[in-house]
């Protein structure tokens, strides 16, 4: 497959992703947004990944590892999501609690 | 001690905090377990009720049961003392004369043209077998079947009515039930 | 945008793969497209976990089956449950969101599209643009390799990243208890 | 090549209808079994009226719930609504795909593996399905706009995805031993090793623990407690809607009594003989083999059963200490404890 096709469409989603967080207030929605542009992201890593070891092994077949990095970035990105999810949604619980709304909007003052 | 002990039965209540073996529930839950399967190879308690009946007690009260004589005839007189013994109300009845030539179906001179107890009010204590003077109506070992309406559970003088002795001695019998069959 | 071009790889047929690809990129799109559309959180939520599901078909096709299982279970399995969890709690789908200013949503879109033009436009003639990914086939993407690797050469930072998750366990607990 | 093809495909096909109305028999016997095993326990006979011993009584249920009036609440959202009990039976009946029932039987010249797929990742499959499963429950719970089916699904859901981290950890022993996460590499590792109960009882106390939780049985049924939620996070439902996420959860019962049979004991393999020196014919070894699976998973769904009818319910604190407290450090203890001594004895 064209690598071409796995730049375009990972920009597709990324680039909804950022609409989203722009067009939306709730900060939920926000959050799954950035989500989904990670998730954007990865999908190029491991097509990336994918692509460099075609090119590795085809120039040198003992090269059976190639590209494994890409995947395992992956991997970490998606620890790094999953950390952020637990403490980013326990502050829009907290936001919540303090102010009823989750929408971004209340959120420019400091004071309440 | 603030409240008096009654009995000894009383078993003191273990409020020790659980310790960590036994807050992992293990050991209770076996313990639980063999008890239930135990019972699992027990004998089963159920009785197939429209097939297999449990036997009646002696002094068991169901149904009212309105009594004949020995040639087919009638006992009640329409007296109206189990009405007036009833508690619930459930008894009506209306009396009638007996015309000549009646007389191989009521035994005296007066009779009950109707007779209905509402089964839905009886609640079978037997007063009016009590009241009776004349061993007219008496308690059978047997129970209200159920029924669609309310106008079903009121019994009318046929459904009380024990069969003939003469006509169908067996149904007589049956329905007659043991404990009258004793005394 | 997505049309492959006309000067197209002479070994592109239509085959299962292809016409795989096609339909969960066409699959991805749409579910974003209805992520950031949906007036209801929860509705965004259900459409985003197709939208993951869709990227882990992708792992699939590229023979990622690792990260394909770690995605739904990660991202489908828990962090959506999460976000699910959430939005019943506070229930805020009763109170949908106020209806809000049309020129800024318009901008929103425009940003967005500018973005998506520049980046393209930059893209379109990479000169890895004739390259090919491998489809189907290739064991990098089995957990046998992946784990040999994560565990040598990476140990540092997989340690490092356990750590990072306990903190934000206990972060999370902390922000999120009731003082 | 292409007919080659085919032939694979229209074998695959086979064996997942094969494999689908199989789990639906057997979930449909699991609930007469599931009456018929209450009654025992409790000194009663339990139905018995449809059929020789009531057999034809699953029938007579099911065509019950077929005819019951369906109804869909005003105030619902009405796609969520049907979606909930579709997810649940789809979740529950996804998990079968990976699971060797026996060893290949040898049909028209070539050997016919009875297993969907055989596929790299075979327990971390499982693993994603069973995490899918809480969907059911969440969006049928939310869609009902109940506020005890919401309060059902969250409880229901937390417990889910919390007794999902004990049960990954108890199997990352049984793993170690394994080598590798193919269900039939497992199975086949048991067959030449002895099984993995002997060496991983905590793993299987653990799993075995978490698999009760995961199928929502009691003593864990937090998403269905009767008495304190009504009827749990499918109040609303009735009808046939109600029956599938009833018949999920027995698809549900029955398949995680195959995994365990796969995981910890051995799978098709006999106990105490060497069946491969009997020189029976290959097809009626497969076929002996499947019967063993079979009769392993009934001994847990029995299991399963025996444990509802002798357990109260947790409160929910109690489940979430004893999830988080108890069984996450076990599992941690008996993962590192396997380790050590692996380590130590390939040195």
């Amino acid at each position: 497959m064209p690598i071409n096709y796995y730049i375009f469409l990972s920009l597709a989603l990324f680039c909804i992703g950022i609409v989203g967080v722009l067009t939306r207030r709730n900060a939920i929605i926000i959050f799954m947004c950035v989500e989904l542009m990670l998730n954007a992201v990865n999908l190029l890593l491991v097509a990336f990944s994918k692509m460099h070891h075609l090119a590795k092994i085809t120039a040198d077949a003992t090269a059976v590892t190639a590209g494994t990095d890409g995947q395992l970035f992956v991997f970490f990105i998606m620890v790094v999501a999953a950390a952020e999810v637990s403490v980013g949604l326990a502050i829009i619980v907290m936001m919540y609690r303090n102010i009823h709304s989750v929408d971004v909007n209340f959120l420019n003052r400091l004071k309440h | 001690m603030a409240i008096m002990q009654l009995t000894n039965r009383a078993k003191p209540v273990d409020r020790k905090p659980m310790t960590w073996l036994e807050s992992i529930y293990l050991w209770n839950i076996a313990k639980g377990m063999l008890i239930t399967i135990k019972h699992f190879f027990k004998k089963k308690a159920t009785i197939q009720y429209p097939e297999q009946t449990r036997t009646f007690s002696q002094v068991f009260r169901g149904l009212q049961v309105l009594n004949r004589d020995e040639e087919g005839r009638e006992n009640c007189t329409a007296c109206g003392l189990c009405a007036v013994a009833c508690p619930a109300e459930a008894i009506t009845m209306e009396a009638a004369e007996r015309q000549p030539g009646e007389e191989h179906l009521y035994r005296e001179e007066k009779y009950a043209a109707k007779y209905e107890i509402n089964m839905l009010r009886c609640i079978f204590c037997g007063y009016c077998e009590e009241a009776c003077p004349k061993d007219a109506i008496y308690l059978s070992q047997t129970f209200a079947p159920a029924n669609y309406g309310r106008q079903g559970f009121i019994y009318k003088k046929e459904d009380l009515l024990i069969p003939d002795p003469v006509k169908d001695p067996e149904g007589y019998k049956k329905a007659l039930g043991e404990k009258r069959v004793k005394k | 945008m997505l049309r492959p071009p006309k000067r197209a790889n002479s070994r592109f047929t239509m085959n299962i793969t292809h016409i795989l690809f096609w339909f969960l990129s066409v699959l991805a799109l749409f579910s974003a497209l209805m992520v950031i559309t949906s007036r209801n959180p929860i509705y965004s939520v259900l459409w985003l976990i197709v939208t993951f599901f869709s990227i882990s078909g992708h792992y699939i096709l590229l023979n990622a089956q690792f990260l394909a299982i770690v995605n739904i279970i990660v991202y489908a399995g828990a962090i959506m449950v999460l976000f699910l969890f959430v939005i019943m709690l506070m229930n805020l789908s009763k109170t949908a969101e106020p209806k809000k200013n049309r020129w800024l949503k318009l901008a929103g879109g425009l940003a967005g599209g500018c973005l998506l033009l520049v980046l393209v436009a930059a893209l379109r003639n990479t000169e890895i643009k004739g390259q090919l990914a491998q489809v189907n086939e290739g064991d990098i993407g089995l957990i046998k390799n992946l784990g040999k690797e994560l565990f040598s050469t990476y140990v540092v930072p997989f340690e490092i990243s356990s750590i990072l998750f306990l903190s934000a366990m206990v972060g999370a607990v902390v922000i999120g208890k009731k003082e | 090549m292409l007919l080659g093809i085919f032939w694979v495909i229209v074998e695959k096909f086979l064996l997942v209808g094969l494999i689908i109305s199989l789990s639906m028999v057997v979930a449909m016997y699991a609930t007469y079994a599931e009456r018929k095993v209450a009654a025992f326990l409790q000194d009663r006979i339990g139905p018995n009226r449809a059929g020789i011993f009531g057999l034809l009584q699953p029938l007579a249920d099911g065509g019950k719930l077929f005819f019951k009036e369906e109804i869909i609440p005003l105030t619902s959202s009405k796609f969520l609504f049907i979606l909930g009990p579709c997810l649940s039976m789809i979740t529950a009946l996804l998990t079968s795909a990976v699971i060797p029932w026996s060893t290949p039987l040898h049909l028209f010249g070539q050997d016919v593996p009875l297993q969907v797929a055989d596929i790299n990742i075979g327990i971390l499959y499982i693993f994603g399905v069973v995490s899918l499963g809480v969907y059911g429950i969440m969006i049928g719970g939310w869609a009902s706009n109940n506020k005890f089916s919401l309060l059902a699904a969250v409880r229901g859901a937390s417990q889910m995805v919390s007794y999902e981290l004990p049960m990954g950890l108890a199997l990352l022993g049984l793993l170690l031993f394994s080598g590798d996460l193919r269900m039939s590499v497992i199975v086949q590792n048991q067959v030449e090793h002895g099984w993995h109960i002997i060496y991983q009882p905590l793993g299987f106390l653990i799993f075995f623990v978490c698999a009760l939780a995961e199928c929502n049985r009691t003593p864990f049924d937090m998403a269905e407690a009767e008495n304190e939620l009504n009827f749990g996070y499918h109040q609303e439902y009735s009808s046939m809607k109600l029956g599938f996420y009833l018949f999920a959860e027995y698809i549900n019962m029955f398949i995680s009594g195959i995994v365990m049979s796969c995981l910890f004991f051995g799978g098709y393999d006999i106990p105490f003989v060497h069946e491969a020196t009997w020189g029976l014919p290959q097809n009626v070894m497969a076929i002996v083999g499947f019967c063993v699976l079979m009769g392993k998973a009934f001994f847990f769904v029995f299991v399963f059963m025996w444990i509802r009818w002798t357990i109260p319910r947790f409160r929910y604190d109690q489940l979430m200490n004893l999830g988080w407290k108890k069984l996450v450090p076990l599992a941690l203890i008996n993962m590192v404890v396997t380790a050590a001594v692996i380590l130590w004895l390939k040195k």
